[in-house]
């Protein structure tokens, strides 16, 4: 799907007709609330309000709304077939429309692929050709949109001193508080996009007093402030890392949090075929364990407050002079092998080298790592500059502070929850000193809670925008449905305040609302702003490159405290900030690295735990000058001794719905990287709810490592070792659709894998099949949210995961190997194998799991009885039961029901799923097409991780098409399957992943890893 | 009303040993009456013989029906999952015979189990629960300690002297005359639709 | 003498009990089997619609085809149902009265609800269970030689719709399980797939 | 329970008092009297039981599978442990009249109706599991069954689920079929014994109408040898076909060819167990002491001992195959049944199977109930851990990603507790109200009960 076929909304629909739209919500919503299908217990339930409509058009109910009625009827109940009074334009009940529209939920905005099936946006996806994102891929939080678009936590109504108000008396008390105010604060996310901008201009010309903060709770500013001084302009540096061979991250997870992690992602991967032109080796000295250090070559546990001995050392070795870099290695425990590699790299690929710094590291690192990058020459060729970002730098918090202590007349929170994750202490104490606030956000959260006008927010996806996506660039965003719940969009609530204020200004006055007022900012004909809309965005990039770097005198940072510990605050991969603390499929994501769903933890190294004295969830107080929190202990192995690290934006007390009273706010102690005094803490043992509890794929309980040979890796010499084998005596003993030898491991495959019954022939049709390489796997997690969404998979909360019922049907094993200080990581992302004999058919006694002619592995939820037999006999454990009914215990309202995927059956309790290669979009591509018994081209069908997936690690499709993407995966000479000589027949291929050790430092490790 | 004004049915002779059983059965075997019986608690050994009985013609009915139940269970797997709604399975041939053959040996065993039930029912004449054992108070001399020897009067050689006669000859000391109930008598007569009654061996 | 209770009549008595017993069984299974058989609970459903629509005139008397107000059946999964705007398209003229110089009782409903522009609530006829993925478009291609009747019955001829197929899966394997055979002049050879992902996902 | 004391020591059938009215008498006894306090007593804590698993069953179908302690890599828990430890325990009494049967084994006699009622019961019992283990029962009774439906959609008979539900039901229907054949001459005896009409009555339809016609006897003795010959191999397929459900599969420390001999021998173990577990009982309080000998009690201890060093050999032979197979995931598999999250599960099985029957060597400890009593209930314990282990090598197969271990709940407490209350409520109204020894064939094997070869009077 390209942005061409995205057919372009009809823009007047929702504008003109925003109330009236809403009311027609409403009215939906009335009417979906009577058709509620209660969920049966002994029916597999499709989406019951599968074809409500909703988008657009004041005439519209809704179409072919299913209405489940309760008829005294022997027969099953009456059902009724609501047709539309008038149907919109290009709507057809059933088939879904692609709208181009900006994903401005993160710090980058995204080009974003809306998939809308009457009148529901159901699937978002990224935009293929987006400057950003240009293989359409997407990270998980994009893919996890939906759930906070259909969240029923929303605030409903506005709000004053607690009591529901109109909108209208909402804007008045505001109207009237802002005359005459003297100081006026407003505060808003740093990402407002270039209209917001130029109206927030406005809005503070009408009120002289008004200041403009950018809240970000847990920001880059410090990295931003000295880019700011040494680059001279208020830009961000980007990342061209496909030109690079040598990248060194220095606590930047730039493959999961820090900055452009699409871009950094597609950069990255593209260098990462052991057998491609580039082979570019990865560089991690972190504190915490990272699906970056997961995917590095060499990874070194880095104290992060000895960050300065370790930027100052590799500096001074770089010219030359090694003797700091060795003394700190001596120090901090650093492997003096590993550095030289390094150094010897970066100076061997002058120019195609980059240095990557977190944003929670001292401003001295930062300017340090930028004069490092000069003198590697990166600028222009593995960095670039964007002097336009979309995001401003923050305003500093202590400013916040005291603007709020002076006491403001009005103080004004769009978009921002400070009470909950403001770092620091004293927020709450000021925010009372304000005479006047008014907050706006998504739900009534715990700053929302505390002011005297709270005001809903349209969501993002209900809403228009623009944003500066790069240099050149504007991005557009369509609502892509009338508010679910009368919320508005924060520009329509400057607009509406502003017009207020600004008396005598006519074309404000005219500005119906910010739709009219971003299509005047935008300034185009119809058609043009109709083909921007077709788009997603307009203009080309620019080519801007990054600025020599001035000298600036920033303060040496302390050194790390010896017997003192450092906190990380880190953002978490799957929630960031703690944004999307309110979004339940996020929250029951797996962390990448240590699986915990449903919390933070205190992670630490297990050495460090033992020297506390705890174990796995017992409590810590860590305490950071005059604030505490008490966390829960996880050790984990590769996090740096006597660092502990945690996840932000936890703890959220009020309007996260499900996320409410999940985790610890660490908030309290500050911001980044911090200094702290821990200690043992009593209380009971925490449950802490992971999704895998054994990392080692060799455990065993002897000394003798049981080599199970799950995933494989190996090191360049032993690949090129492996590779001068002789080839195999004789092939014909193994299935052909193997076709090699697997890597490194050839002992297990010299088993002849026989069938006693003749096997079933494919070679007719199409045969399906998927290939990842677990080279390419950084462990972002967007495959499984791409999954979840598709295929309308239920989350069943922290306890149902800790008892071992999580319902992924895609998930990322994660294998750790080697030293417990700084392991070894495989990432395996697991998922249904398809196998051609399938051991799960043959124990299902009803036929409920079958093999279609296709070679797919087929589930019919509708004849499943529930025995688990299937998935006893799975050896890869990949289905997933229906203990409860999750799917009603995890729909608290009707509108969530909007929410499923009508191309695919909502199952109920007591069924099996499992990944059905999105059979969905398989059947929809063969649809597409008439039935002329033609074969589907080669990547006509993607799954759902296939598209999301932002290193292209997963590939998907016919492997009958010679010369096609499987066909030529499965004839990598890295490819295998996973326990191939159970003779199961996979059609799930997997690359083994070649990890690019330094030459030096490259030996044959003995067994498989 | 008396005794000797109702319908003689039969006689019985009842004995406490089972040798003298074993006699009497042969003497009344080779006094070549045919519609005569033995009653006893439990089964007695070379009763059969003593008595001339032929073998019983069970093992036929079982084996019959087992094998017809073993190829019947196999025809409908086979239709089942090859001819009206082939269904791939694990890799499998539709007719995938190896995997049949549990449900085969039990299909065949459950028609044996359910022919031997029935044919045993059938043969052994059971639910009939009317006897002249019954109507003359003598059934729970026979089912729980002491043995019989029947004699019917439907039996051409029957008349009441010349069964008394062979049954003292046995020595039997406790030798009864079985009347017919006397609200039944005239009914009995024409009851033709209890055939049972009639039938060779029912007492 | 005797109270023996297994008498002659005893025997009797039990016997006609089981006989009747047998029989009972026998008939009622056969009468329940067949009522609850859903096929049959499915076939014959016609229930009363909100308003009197009636095919037998459009399809019948006027020979409308049946793709003109059912406009998606040719291009998507569900036929669609025409919205009152799409009647509205020729009833804004057409306002036959009856003999006696009144409305139509439909003709009166559709204006109806044109005024209060609201949608028809139409009951579901051929309604399949939610778990069923049906799509019109992929049955009426040319080679499949199907036509809405065979399916829908003679919707022509219904003055108000009744379901005459019963839509269970069996009925569908009827047709699917057919040999393949040629079924357009460019004569295509199909055979229509019968496995599980077919219909359920 | 206390094991009763052995007060007297009775030489077997062949004592004294041992009449044909001695031997009606004292078996019915139990039924013809009004129920003792003791029997009351008994039933009401049956009954408890019978009702905890009632409240379970309802309280599982009513929620989910969600309320036991199942999981994704452990989809059987506790369900399918009792089930197949309640079958197993159902093999015992078509074993002994069955098998023994046609081994001519005259002291079965007096065991075996009891053991063959304990079949039955304990078949209806483990029925109710594969039930309620799929939360749905209804669907579950209607589609495993080969039904024709509106769907055109048959079963998979490649499936060793479906080999349980026709081999399992045809076991329940043919035991079933056996005990009442051998019932009917009892029943008659019961019926022309009773007094009260409606007795009579009751037992008489049960008896159809039997009346020990030597005519009938004939084709009868012939259909109960049928009955015997059928059940034999039936027997051993049952407990095969249910060690299929894991032989087959591909999970190692499941898929064993070991698996059906040892699970009919494990089946044959427990069910001698359960067996000289209740008859010790059963025969003190129903003071059958001279029908069931000490001389029976000891030929079981023997057939226990004899099988738990069949399973032990199993056991050790599948440590042996695991280790010689050289396949990683097979070794590992054995080495965590031992010294996993449930080698404790494993040391008990060990220790009730196979070292405590050691004791049965000695003559003194066969034939003294106190010290005999102990040692068939752990057996009954430890066999109850051998599924239980069995099933537990889900916890940890092949992908160490997706190992999780199994904790059972209160729910799947409440339906291994309750199901022996279900089966103790069966078995005693079984004792009420049939005799709980053959009568007939007791009868038969009594001293001067047959005829002297050669005699005539």
């Amino acid at each position: 799907m390209s942005s061409n076929d995205a057919t372009p909304n009809d823009p007047t629909g929702y504008a003109e007709g925003a109330p009236a739209g809403a009311d027609a919500m409403h009215q939906g919503l009335a009417v979906l609330g009577r058709s509620e299908v209660p969920i049966h217990d002994d029916h597999v339930d499709a989406p019951s309000a599968s074809e409500m409509t909703r988008r657009t058009a004041m005439k519209m109910l809704s179409l072919t709304a299913m209405v489940g009625m309760v008829s005294g009827c022997v027969r099953k109940p009456e059902r009724r077939i609501i047709a539309m009074h008038d149907r919109p334009e290009y709507q057809q009940p059933g088939m879904p429309l692609y709208y181009a529209s900006t994903w401005l939920e993160g710090a980058h905005p995204y080009g974003l692929l809306v998939k809308q099936i009457d009148g529901r946006p159901i699937k978002l996806e990224g935009l293929q050709g987006h400057p950003l994102n240009p293989g359409g891929k997407s990270t998980g939080p994009m893919q996890a949109s939906l759930y906070s678009l259909y969240d029923p936590e929303r605030l409903r109504s506005p709000k004053q001193g607690g009591a529901d108000v109109s909108w209208s008396a909402a804007d008045k008390a505001v109207v009237g508080a802002l005359k005459g105010a003297q100081r006026v604060l407003l505060v808003t996310r740093s990402t407002l996009g270039p209209a917001e901008k130029a109206l927030v201009a406005r809005f503070r010309k009408a009120v002289p007093g008004a200041l403009h903060m950018h809240y970000e709770p847990a920001q880059d500013r410090v990295r931003r402030e000295v880019w700011k001084q040494v680059y001279g302009a208020p830009g961000e540096v980007t990342t061209s890392l496909e030109n690079a061979k040598v990248i060194l991250s220095i606590d930047s997870d730039f493959l999961g949090t820090d900055g452009d992690v699409l871009g950094n992602t597609r950069g990255f991967s593209a260098t990462r075929d052991p057998n491609g032109e580039v082979f570019s080796r990865l560089y991690v000295a972190e504190s915490g364990m990272t699906g970056t250090g997961t995917s590095a070559d060499h990874r070194i546990p880095l104290r992060p407050s000895a960050a300065k001995e370790f930027v100052v050392g590799l500096a001074m070795a770089l010219g030359g002079d090694s003797k700091t870099l060795s003394a700190s290695a001596g120090r901090f425990g650093w492997d003096p092998k590993v550095l030289e590699a390094l150094v010897k790299d970066l100076n061997a690929n002058r120019g195609a080298a980059a240095v990557l710094a977190g944003p929670h590291l001292p401003a001295f690192v930062h300017s340090a790592v930028a004069s490092l990058n000069a003198t590697l020459g990166a600028a222009g060729k593995t960095l670039g500059w964007n002097p336009t970002p979309a995001a401003a730098i923050a305003t500093d918090p202590a400013e916040l502070l005291q603007a709020l202590n002076a006491g403001p007349d009005v103080a004004i929170f769009l978009g921002v929850n400070p009470m909950h994750d403001f770092p620091g202490a004293g927020f709450a104490d000021a925010l009372g000193k304000a005479k006047f606030t008014v907050a706006q956000g998504l739900t009534e959260d715990e700053t929302l809670a505390a002011a005297e006008i709270a005001l809903p927010s349209a969501h993002a996806l209900e809403s228009w925008n623009d944003a500066a996506v790069s240099p050149g660039v504007k991005g557009l965003a369509q609502p892509m449905i009338a508010p679910l719940f009368g919320g508005r969009q924060i520009g329509d609530s400057l607009l509406a305040w502003t017009k207020a204020l600004a008396t005598g200004d006519d074309a404000l006055a005219k500005t119906k609302d910010f739709h009219a007022w971003l299509k005047s900012a935008w300034g185009l004909g119809q058609t043009a702003w109709e083909g921007a809309l077709r788009k997603g965005y307009v203009g080309s990039a620019a080519k801007t490159t990054l600025p020599a770097p001035k000298g600036a005198g920033f303060p040496e940072p302390a050194d790390p405290v010896e017997g003192g510990y450092d906190v990380v605050l880190a953002l978490h991969p799957n929630t960031g900030d703690g944004r999307w603390q309110g979004n339940a499929w996020l929250l029951e994501t797996p962390e990448t690295c240590n699986k915990v769903v449903w919390d933070n933890v205190a992670a630490m190294a297990p050495s460090t735990a033992s020297a506390l004295g705890v174990e796995e969830g017992d409590w810590i107080k860590v305490t950071v000058g005059e604030a505490s929190v008490e966390l829960p202990v996880l050790p984990q192995p590769g996090v740096q001794k006597n660092t502990i690290v945690t996840h932000v934006g936890y703890g959220r007390t009020k309007g996260a719905g499900h996320g409410n009273g999940v985790g610890v706010n660490v908030a309290a102690l500050g911001v980044g990287l911090l200094a702290a005094k821990v200690v043992k803490a009593s209380g009971d043992k925490y449950l802490i709810s992971r999704t895998q509890h054994v990392f080692d794929q060799d455990y065993s309980h002897t000394d003798t490592p049981v080599k199970r040979h799950i995933a494989l890796s190996g090191t360049p010499k032993e690949y090129a070792e492996y590779k001068a084998q002789p080839p195999r005596p004789d092939p014909s003993t193994l299935d052909p659709t193997d076709g090699t030898l697997s890597f490194p491991d050839t002992q297990k495959h010299k088993i002849p894998l026989t069938q006693i019954d003749e096997a079933v022939d494919y070679s007719k049709g199409a045969k399906w099949g998927l290939a990842i390489d677990l080279g390419q796997c950084t462990g972002c997690n967007a495959c499984m949210l791409a999954c979840q969404t598709e295929n309308n998979i239920v989350i069943d909360g922290k306890e149902e995961v800790a008892k071992g019922r999580d319902m992924s049907w895609i998930r990322i094993d994660r294998y750790e190997a080697g030293p417990e200080d700084n392991p070894e990581i495989l990432l395996q992302p697991m998922l249904c194998q398809h196998c051609d004999n399938a051991p799960c058919e043959t124990v299902c006694p009803v036929n409920a799991t079958t093999h279609s002619p296709e070679g797919l592995n087929e589930q019919v939820y509708n004849r499943c009885v529930g025995t688990r037999y299937c998935n006893n006999n799975c050896p890869y454990k990949v289905r997933r039961f229906n203990f409860f009914n999750y799917t009603g215990k995890q729909t608290t309202s009707p509108v969530q029901e909007l929410r499923a995927n009508p191309h695919v059956t909502v199952r109920t309790r007591g069924v099996m799923e499992k990944c059905t290669f999105c059979i969905q979009r398989i059947n929809a591509a063969k649809f597409a097409v008439p039935d002329r018994g033609e074969r589907l081209k080669d990547g006509a069908v993607t799954t759902a991780c296939q598209q999301a997936c932002p290193a292209d690690a997963i590939v998907f499709g016919d492997a009958n098409i010679k010369g096609g993407k499987i066909d030529r995966a499965r004839k990598s000479d890295l490819a295998y399957h996973v326990l191939e000589e159970i003779n199961v027949r996979p059609n799930v291929t997997y690359a083994a992943r070649i990890r690019n050790v330094h030459p030096d430092l490259d030996h044959p490790v003995k067994g498989g890893h | 009303m008396h005794d000797q004004d109702r319908k003689v049915v039969g006689m019985i002779g009842l004995f406490d040993e089972p040798n003298a059983l074993i006699a009497a059965a042969e003497k009344v075997r080779d006094a070549g009456y045919t519609k005569w019986d033995c009653h006893t608690p439990y089964p007695l050994h070379g009763l059969d013989d003593a008595m001339g009985l032929k073998p019983s013609p069970m093992p036929y009915i079982t084996l019959t029906a087992g094998l017809i139940g073993g190829c019947l269970g196999m025809y409908m797997m086979y239709w089942m999952s090859a001819v009206d709604y082939p269904v791939r399975i694990g890799g499998k041939p539709y007719f995938s015979w190896p995997a049949f053959v549990p449900i085969t040996f039990e299909a065949f065993v459950l028609f044996a189990g359910l022919a031997t039930m029935g044919g045993m029912i059938k043969l052994t004449k059971l639910g009939r629960w009317a006897s002249p054992l019954h109507d003359n108070d003598v059934m729970v001399e026979v089912t729980t300690t002491r043995l019989g020897v029947v004699l019917e009067a439907e039996d051409p050689k029957f008349t009441q002297e010349a069964a008394q006669a062979l049954l003292d000859e046995t020595g039997c000391q406790d030798i009864r005359v079985l009347y017919a109930p006397e609200d039944e008598a005239s009914e009995d007569e024409a009851s033709e639709d209890d055939d049972a009654a009639t039938e060779h061996g029912e007492v | 003498m005797s109270s023996t209770i297994f008498t002659r009549a005893f025997d009797r008595r039990v016997r006609t009990l089981l006989t009747v017993l047998g029989i009972s069984v026998v008939v009622g299974g056969a009468f329940g089997t067949h009522t609850l058989w859903q096929a049959n609970m499915e076939q014959g459903y016609s229930p009363a619609q909100p308003l009197a629509f009636n095919h037998a005139i459009m399809a019948g008397t006027h020979k409308i085809e049946c793709t003109y107000c059912h406009t998606q059946a040719l291009k998507g999964p569900h036929a669609g149902i025409p919205t009152v705007a799409d009647c509205m398209k020729c009833h804004k003229e057409i306002q036959t009265k009856d003999g006696e110089g009144h409305l139509k009782e439909g003709l009166a409903q559709l204006n109806e609800y044109w005024r209060a522009k609201t949608p028809i609530p139409w009951v579901k006829v051929h309604d399949l269970a939610d778990f069923v993925y049906f799509d019109h478009s992929r049955h009426l291609q040319p080679h499949t030689g199907l036509q809405c009747a065979d399916c829908h019955g003679d919707v022509a001829k219904m003055d108000r719709v009744t379901r005459v197929n019963s839509l269970k899966m069996g009925w569908c394997l009827d047709c699917h399980m057919q040999a393949p055979q040629k079924n357009t002049p460019e004569g295509w050879t199909t055979r229509a797939p019968i496995h599980c992902t077919t219909c359920h996902r | 329970m206390t094991p009763p004391e052995e007060t007297e020591v009775v030489g077997g059938v062949s004592g004294p008092q041992a009449t044909l009215q001695k031997i009606d008498d004292d078996i019915a006894a139990p039924f013809e009297s009004f129920p003792t306090t003791r029997w009351l007593a008994a039933f009401t804590v049956a009954k408890i039981g019978a009702a905890i698993f009632g409240i379970s069953f309802v309280y599982t179908i009513a929620v989910g599978i969600g309320s036991w302690g199942n999981n994704n890599p452990v989809g059987w828990g506790f369900a399918i442990t009792n089930f197949v430890f309640w079958i197993g325990i159902g093999h015992a009494g078509t074993l002994i009249s069955a098998i023994l049967y046609l081994l001519r084994q005259k002291w079965r006699t007096s065991i075996a109706r009891f053991a063959e009622a304990m079949t039955i019961f304990a078949v209806i019992v483990a029925l109710q599991f594969p039930m309620v283990h799929t939360g749905r029962p209804w669907l579950a009774a209607y589609w495993l069954l080969p039904l024709p439906n509106a769907n055109g959609i048959w079963v998979n008979f490649r499936s060793p689920l479906l080999w349980d539900v026709f081999a399992v039901s045809t076991y329940a229907l043919v035991s079933l079929m056996f005990w009442y054949t051998g019932l009917i001459p009892d029943l008659a005896a019961a019926r022309d014994r009773a007094t009260h009409r409606v007795r009579k009555l009751v037992y008489g339809i049960l008896s159809l109408g039997w009346k020990g016609s030597n005519r009938a006897w004939q084709h009868y003795e012939k259909a109960y040898l049928l009955f015997a010959g059928l059940s034999t191999p039936l027997v051993l397929s049952v407990h095969s076909v249910v060690s299929f459900d894991f032989a087959t599969s591909v999970i190692p420390g499941w898929h064993t060819t070991i698996f059906p001999p040892y699970f009919v021998a494990g089946a044959i173990f427990s069910g001698f167990a359960m067996v000289a577990t209740l008859i010790i009982i059963m025969r003190k309080y129903f003071k059958l002491q001279h029908i069931i000998t000490i001389d029976h009690l000891d030929v079981m201890n023997r057939i226990v001992l004899v099988t738990s060093l069949m399973v032990g050999y199993a056991y050790m032979m599948e440590l042996f195959i695991a280790w010689y197979s050289g396949v990683a995931f097979e070794r590992f598999a054995f080495m965590n049944r031992a010294f996993g999250s449930y080698g404790w599960a494993y040391a008990i099985m060990v220790t009730c199977n196979v070292i405590l029957p050691q004791l049965l060597w000695f003559k003194k400890i066969r034939r003294t109930i106190k010290y005999m009593y102990p040692i068939v209930i752990a057996v009954n314990i430890g066999m109850w851990f051998e599924r239980f282990v069995i099933i537990m090598a889900l916890h940890r197969d092949f992908l160490p990603s997706s190992w999780h271990d199994f904790t059972p709940t209160i729910v799947d407490y409440g339906l291994l507790v309750g199901s022996f209350g279900l089966f103790l409520t069966l078995l005693l109204l079984f004792c009420r109200f049939l005799p709980t020894v053959a009568v007939a064939e007791a009868k038969a094997v009594a001293p001067g009960a047959q005829p002297t070869g050669g005699h005539h009077a």
